[in-house]
């Protein structure tokens, strides 16, 4: 019968467009683009600052951007959207995929109609997407948080991390490297007791830090990669007998975490700022889309503000590292 | 011919029936109370800060705003009616009330605001339900896609954050008196209030008839459609209250608070021994059906249940609580039966 | 006469889409009298009931009140004014107890309103007193016998001492001496200035009860006069417009085989050791007071209800416990006696009711044949002088006597060798209740095999080659038709020995 | 007598005046593509209707339906990552669909449970047992050729396989319904349980078999789902229970049992399906979107009540 190893042996489908057209550096970038955002759920605040952002640099290049998409964070919901905008016909697609695999033939398709697509925030699979600009290289996102708990647990006791869902691709992705950074020698008195789910919900990750306080009386530190984990955290161990003797970091917003850090509840947390990142992505899909890049490797463009990037391996572009936010820094900020 | 006048046996008989008619009808708390004993214990002896003040703490705060949905839900189902637009009147209340608290008004006409959306929305449902005589499932289904668009179009992406909130609020949220934190009483006072009014009022009493049979409710000259109006009523005001109440214990909220909650509050209502079907069931059993869901989802936690099993566990220990509460219920009809017949 | 009636109606009409259900009908009630409302099925007497109770409005014409004309907006109006209303169809809340369905909304109150549990059961225990009902006031009415319900409706009537008390047919479903009860009260009520209207299709009770007579027909009247100057079949002609046959036409028929066997038949805490038989061509009556424990056995042996010990078999097979679908298909039929509930799908049409039963012989290939459905249906509906619009019309509408017409169609299409008739005629007016006898008869002389329950002795003694009695679950008496008499029966069913 | 408008008329009349809106506001809506696109998107939820359509009539329910094709998924996921031939896969996936149908027949059925309550514990039960089978995985890359069945269109026709698969289903229970015994005894049974039993129908076996049905289709509708979004995830069809409940009531099956036509639910179906399409490509947000949907539950029960509140005042004695 049809196994995996019979599929999966058989040549992956070579991405459609890329490094097929040649690329064009000083290409003028063309007037009114239309552009379309597609985030993984429109009520959720941090992806409608990205967007924000991106629709706003659109203006700089007499480009018209959009931001649709559903009000659930579900792949199937996303490929409605997917399909319509394709009907709609866009010049570029910029997409937070919920599911990266499950996106990919609609992507495709719109692909076939010379539609270019930038993932941001979260992948799509490589081969359904032109460029993925990401916030931050998951690596050091990963790698960095551990370091950053570490630095105010001396290296010591047990940890947990409570994530988004669990099938949250980016999610996954840091977590990984957290525990590959945590394999180090350097931590070996920390110890990960749990991963703990808050589905990006603001209630259940309440409760769920509740519950891994009473599981795990010694618990010395909290990572919560999610900006709605980590306020939620933050608001509960603010009003327990736990602030102070539990550590909690992890990325949130600046306005969501100012009152923690100043009552503080949390010192230090980190997060590059969303502006950007959905300025960039503006940017590089008129890039894409005007032929100053195709997408492969090596190849820059500017992106106004920001100045010159370079695309990476597999067609990622990285915002930069993550900036390290504490109550000295923290009023400098508005997002 | 013989005069029919009980014979004592019977009497006696008939004396007994009544007792076992209070337990069939005491069964249902009883066994939950049963069912939260034994879970409580177990996750105690496993773990001690299952029953330390923080943990029992935590734990009614969870409750109060379930039990509280679940008090207003079980006076409409007990009409045999159904109101599933409760979760989105929790999220547009929530939301509404926190971005007018964020943007300078007064906690109180803040409150009032936010339980008068509640009470309108639960007036539309009653409106159409009653008066024009809509099955209450389609109708609130409808209300709950409307209500959240318009919680939403409101939102549109943006946050409440608790730094903007009157301080006060918040305190409303998660402080107390005596130790015990405010929600959870605010919620038992308004469980006993209604459940005695349910218990002991003629016109609470005929909640139960319109449920029990609406037909013979009409014939027997009860105000059918006011008192279910009333019901959707009352259960639209405590979402507002309950959406009040969301806002000053989470602090931040976006536009899904309680998204999706109308079935978790159904399931309580239903685990309460309050029957689907209407006529059947008391405010208390909902409301401990509410404390037993939400112990069961913070007993797993603190067990250390793998994430992953931890739903289907809940799912299972739902589907014993309402079988195991069915099996005895039947025994003790059957029983009853039994007994009530020729001596 | 020069007072003013306590209520009346003046020239109303009332008529449901097509149907007339009341032509220019006019009803005077006086206080201290009782006043009789006879008429086939269908004529029209549960719609004047309606009208008088302020569940329907008239179309044309006036309610009045002490002569002043008023109009009830609802149910509600009507009991403020004093009205007691007994339905053909009991109306109970089934979760409540019997005690709360009694005093629904006029509960006992103490300080600040609430109720007094403690007074609403010393009433209502008083109550079933007057009436010799041994109900427990806290039992919850669901699982009540039909005749346990009625009991409890005239219960509930009665506590709400009316100045007008309106009764249709709360006697189908008694037997002799709650009956009688149920009078002697009526007769208290009367002698202290109440007004009561009295509907049922059993004449001799109109005339041991009544002073006045109004006879509909077809939704008209026709006339009021004294009981006193009327004989049996001035009464039935008024009612059926034509002459009679006889009311038990039994002919003998030659007694086959046996069909039915039951034996040591036990379910726990209805009914103990019922052992009987019943051969092709004959009739047997199964008598007993109310409660007694005959339909419970009815419904065993059909198998809606599993027994615990015992044997049912039809012509020599033994039938499963448990399984109406194997009994039917060993030949049983089993007319319910409620009707609404066990009976009839109120929601579905005559056509379809009918042809519930013989889903499987209407089948043409895979799919149902609406022809041979609808032919069944109108066979039957003919046979039985059915009263209907068309055939599609939902069986909610009809009149009480015509919907248990329907039931008896249902099963009679299946061309049972052992039929169980629980209360086959309540609720039928004398033209129908003749016809089912016939019927019935007529069936035992194709050699069909009847097992008719019954709590109209007269019925019992006209119809019945045997009568089997039972008394508190116990089968107490085997009479042959020769010795069957009222005093025989009803000694053996209130468990004196006979 | 007045012939009262029937809901389901209505919902067909409502679907008709989209479609003419559609093609004449938005140019791409008329479009092969975009229909079949549209088409294809309803698939599970249209499937899922069918089944349904015949509990709800038989005046039960089934909330876990969506929990049943998570599951599915999940397994399809595990199953094809861990080596097995998809041809194998699909049969387990079923079967394990109508198991657990047959969980929620048996819960109702022999302990007389309420459906409702029953299928609400299990809809989480079954979710869980997902996320038990796949945890935070997500499987791709399923055989081309199978994903294809699931996405593309029948050589030579606008229409998608799971929608052609959905119209010979429909043809079945559309028969199986409005002219068998079987259908006959579902309505009896909805409206008055104990007389169908009483009439001899084996009530408890046929409520038992309508839920292994639910069940099996609700599990066939896992793989579709898997193979048309090439994607397993323990997550998948999250709350669709509530999208199909919708297109059901729309369709003017009254939930009390007894009530409903087949061709009703359809009209719902692709009403809700093609609405949702016109407002998307119209950019209509997705608040108002869902708003709309809401009115349109509202409207859809209201009208019909109005009208027979208002024919008698109108209509003269005949
Ligand atoms: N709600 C209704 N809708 C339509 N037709 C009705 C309705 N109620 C009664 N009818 C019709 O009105 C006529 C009179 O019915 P009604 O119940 O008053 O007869 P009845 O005298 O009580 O008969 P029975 O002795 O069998 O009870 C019947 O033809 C019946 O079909
Ligand atoms: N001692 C009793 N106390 C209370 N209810 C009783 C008693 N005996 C019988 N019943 C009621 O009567 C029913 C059983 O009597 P059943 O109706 O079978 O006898 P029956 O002789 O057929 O009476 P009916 O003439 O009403 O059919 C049961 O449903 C039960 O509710
Ligand atoms: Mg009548
Ligand atoms: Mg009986």
């Amino acid at each position: 019968g049809t196994t995996k190893s019979s599929v999966t042996s058989a040549p992956a489908p070579a991405p459609a467009s890329s490094s097929a057209a040649k690329a064009d550096p000083n290409a003028p970038i063309k007037q009114g683009l239309k552009l379309a955002f597609l985030p993984k759920a429109i009520n959720n605040p941090y992806e409608t600052i990205v967007d924000n952002a991106g629709i706003e640099a659109a203006k700089e290049y007499q480009g018209e951007a959009k931001e649709v998409g559903p009000s659930d964070a579900s792949a199937s919901s996303q490929i409605s959207y997917i399909n319509t905008l394709t009907q709609q016909g866009h010049d570029a697609i910029l997409i937070a995929a919920n599911d990266a695999n499950a996106v990919c033939g609609p992507l495709q398709q719109a692909r076939a109609k010379g539609i270019k697509i930038v993932a941001y925030d979260s992948d799509a699979a490589p081969e359904c997407r032109d460029l993925f600009i990401n916030q931050a290289s998951s690596e050091e996102v990963g790698r960095s948080q551990v370091k950053l708990l570490a630095g105010m647990i001396g290296n010591k006791g047990d940890i947990a991390i409570l994530s988004a869902t669990a099938n949250a691709t980016n999610q996954n992705t840091w977590i990984k490297f957290m525990k590959d950074e945590l394999a180090k020698p350097e931590y070996k008195d920390m110890k990960l007791v749990k991963v703990a789910y808050g589905d990006d919900d603001d209630q259940k990750s309440f409760t769920q830090t509740q519950g891994l306080m009473q599981a795990y009386p010694n618990l010395k530190g909290i990572i919560s990669p999610t900006t709605v984990g980590i306020s939620a955290a933050a608001r509960y161990i603010s009003g327990s007998k736990y602030k102070g003797k539990v550590v909690l970091t992890g990325l949130g917003t600046p306005n969501q975490m100012r009152q923690f850090v100043k009552d503080k509840t949390v010192t230090k947390f980190a997060l590059w700022n969303p502006k950007d990142l959905g300025y960039l992505a503006s940017y590089a899909a008129a890039a894409l889309v005007s032929g100053q890049i195709t997408g492969a490797e090596g190849e820059t463009f500017k992106a106004g503000k920001l100045g010159e990037r370079t695309i990476g391996k597999q067609g990622e572009v990285i915002l930069g590292p993550p900036f390290t936010f504490d109550a000295s820094n923290i009023d400098g900020f508005d997002y | 011919m013989t005069t029919a006048t009980a014979p004592p046996e019977q009497a006696t008989s008939a004396r007994s029936a009544r007792g076992l008619v209070d337990l069939v009808f005491r069964a249902r708390e009883l066994s939950l109370v049963i069912a939260l004993v034994a879970l409580v214990g177990v996750t105690a002896s496993v773990n001690g800060n299952f029953l330390s003040g923080q943990g029992i703490e935590d734990i009614l705060l969870n409750t109060a705003i379930l039990a509280l949905l679940a008090v207003g839900q079980s006076l409409v189902v007990i009409t045999r009616n159904l109101d599933l637009s409760v979760g989105s009147v929790v999220g547009l209340v929530a939301f509404v009330t926190g971005d007018l608290l964020a943007s300078g008004w007064g906690i109180v006409p803040g409150m009032l605001l936010g339980v008068a959306i509640g009470a309108a929305c639960g007036l539309l449902n009653g409106l159409l339900v009653s008066f024009c005589r809509v099955p209450a499932l389609v109708v609130t289904l409808g209300t709950l896609y409307v209500i959240q668009g318009v919680d939403h179009y409101i939102a549109h992406g943006r946050q409440i954050n608790a730094v903007n909130l009157p301080p006060g609020l918040l305190s409303l949220g998660n402080g107390a008196v005596l130790g015990v934190p405010y929600l959870p009483l605010i919620t038992l006072v308004i469980m006993v209030a209604i459940g005695y009014y349910l218990r002991s009022y003629p016109s609470g009493r005929e909640f139960y008839a319109i449920g029990s049979s609406p037909e013979a409710a009409r014939l027997a000259g009860v105000p059918v459609r006011r008192r279910i109006l009333v019901a959707y009523l009352v259960s639209g005001c405590l979402a507002g209250l309950a959406g009040v109440l969301w806002l000053a214990r989470f602090g931040t909220v976006i536009a899904d608070s309680a998204h999706g909650w109308e079935l978790l509050v159904v399931s309580a209502v239903v685990v309460g021994g309050v029957a689907i079907t209407g006529g059947v069931g008391s405010v208390y059993g909902a409301a401990l059906g509410a404390l037993l869901l939400t112990t069961i989802g913070s007993a797993l936690v603190v067990l250390r249940v793998n994430p992953f099993w931890q739903q289907a566990i809940t799912g299972a220990l739902l589907l014993l609580a309402i079988s195991v509460d069915r099996v005895l219920a039947l025994r003790l009809a059957r029983l009853l039966r039994n007994r009530s017949r020729h001596g | 006469m020069s007072v003013t009636p306590t209520l009346a109606l003046a020239n109303v009409s009332k008529s449901f889409g097509a149907v007339r259900a009341l032509r220019e009908v006019s009803l005077d009630l006086f206080a201290g009298e009782a006043h009789a409302l006879a008429g086939e099925n269908g004529a029209g007497k549960s719609t004047l009931v309606k009208t008088l109770a302020g569940v329907h409005r008239p179309d044309t014409g006036q309610v009045l009140l002490n002569g002043e004309p008023v109009v009830f907006a609802g149910p509600a109006d009507a009991q403020q004014a004093g009205v007691a209303v007994i339905y053909q169809e009991p109306t109970l809340f089934p979760d409540l107890s019997v005690a709360e369905n009694i005093f629904m909304g006029r509960q006992p109150r103490r300080s600040l309103g609430r109720i007094d549990r403690k007074a609403m059961r010393a009433q209502t225990r008083e109550l079933f007193e007057r009436l010799g009902v041994a109900l427990d006031p806290e039992q919850p009415s669901r699982g009540l016998s039909i005749a346990d319900q009625q009991l409890v409706e005239i219960a509930k009537a009665l506590s709400r001492d009316a100045r007008v008390l309106i009764m249709d047919e709360p006697t189908a479903a008694l037997s002799g001496n709650e009956v009688a009860r149920l009078f002697s009260v009526v007769e208290a009520l009367r002698e202290h200035g109440c007004a009561i209207l009295f509907i049922s299709h059993r004449l001799d009770e109109i005339f041991s009860l009544c002073q006045r007579v109004t006879t509909l027909r077809d939704g008209a009247w026709i006339a009021s006069e004294p009981v006193s100057g009327l004989t049996h079949d001035d009464l039935v002609r008024r009612m059926v417009g034509r002459e009679l046959g006889a009311l038990y036409p039994k002919e003998e028929a030659p007694l086959g085989e046996v069909a039915l066997q039951v034996e040591r038949l036990t379910r726990e805490g209805v009914f103990t050791d019922v052992s009987f038989q019943v051969r092709r061509g004959e009739i047997v009556a199964l008598a007993g007071l109310v409660g007694a424990g005959r339909s419970e056995v009815a419904r065993a042996v059909f198998g809606v209800d599993r027994w615990d010990a015992g044997s049912v078999s039809v012509d020599g097979r033994r039938l499963p416990a448990g399984s109406p679908t194997a009994a039917m298909g060993a030949g049983l039929a089993l007319v319910p006696e409620d009707r609404r509930q066990q009976g009839l799908v109120m929601e579905l049409s005559i056509e379809r009711n009918i042809g519930l039963t013989g889903l499987g012989s209407l089948r043409r290939g895979v799919t149902i044949s609406r022809k041979a459905e609808r032919d069944r249906a109108k066979d039957w509906a003919v046979r039985l002088r059915l009263k209907f619009a068309r055939l599609s019309d939902g069986v909610g509408v009809l009149s009480g006597g015509n919907q248990q017409k329907v039931v008896l169609a249902k099963w009679l299409a299946t061309k049972p060798s052992v039929l169980i008739v629980d209360e086959p005629t309540r609720g039928i007016d004398v033209g129908t209740k003749a016809e089912v006898h016939r019927l019935l008869s007529e069936l035992a002389g194709q050699g069909i095999a009847v097992l008719m329950i019954s709590s109209d002795l007269p019925e019992v003694l006209g119809m019945a080659d045997r009568v089997l009695v039972m008394h508190e679950g116990r089968l107490t008496a085997e009479i042959s038709r020769a010795d069957a008499t009222e005093e025989s029966v009803m000694n053996a069913a209130t468990g004196r020995a006979a | 007598m007045a012939k009262v408008l029937r809901w389901d008329v209505l919902v067909g009349a409502l679907l008709i005046a989209v479609f003419a809106a559609g093609s004449l506001t938005s140019p791409s809506f008329a479009t092969v593509d975009n229909l079949s696109f549209a088409l294809g998107d309803l698939g599970e939820i249209a499937l899922i209707a069918l089944a349904m359509t015949m509990l709800v009539v038989a005046a039960e329910v089934d909330l876990s339906v969506a929990s049943v094709l998570g599951l599915s998924s999940a397994l399809v996921g595990s199953l094809w990552d861990g080596g097995m031939a998809i041809e194998t896969i699909i049969p387990i996936a079923v079967l394990t669909g109508a198991v657990c149908g047959l969980v929620n027949g048996l819960l109702v059925t022999r302990l007389g449970l309420p459906s409702l309550a029953v299928t609400i514990g299990t809809l989480a039960l079954y979710r869980g047992l997902a996320y038990v089978v796949l945890g935070d995985r997500a499987i791709a890359q399923f055989p081309p050729d199978y994903t294809a069945l699931a996405l593309n269109d029948v050589p030579g026709t606008p229409i998608p396989y799971p929608i052609a698969l959905f119209v010979l289903l429909a043809a079945i229970v559309g028969v199986v319904l409005h002219a068998t015994g079987f259908g006959r005894a579902l309505y009896a049974i909805g409206a008055q349980e104990q007389a169908a039993f009483f009439a001899g129908i084996r009530v408890k076996r046929v409520k038992l078999l309508l839920f292994v049905i639910s069940g099996t289709v609700a599990g066939f509708a896992g793989v579709l789902f898997t193979l048309r979004y090439g994607s397993a995830r323990a997550d998948n069809g999250v709350g669709i229970e509530l999208a199909v409940i919708a297109a059901v009531l729309l369709g003017g099956v009254d939930f009390d049992g007894g009530k409903g036509t087949l061709g009703g639910v359809i009209a719902g179906v692709l009403l809700i399906g093609l609405l949702r399409n016109l407002l998307m490509l119209g950019d209509v947000s997705t608040e108002i979107q869902s708003i709309v949907t809401g009115l349109l539950l509202i409207v859809s029960v209201l009208t019909p009540r109005l009208v027979s509140l208002v024919r008698p005042a109108l209509k003269g004695s005949p």
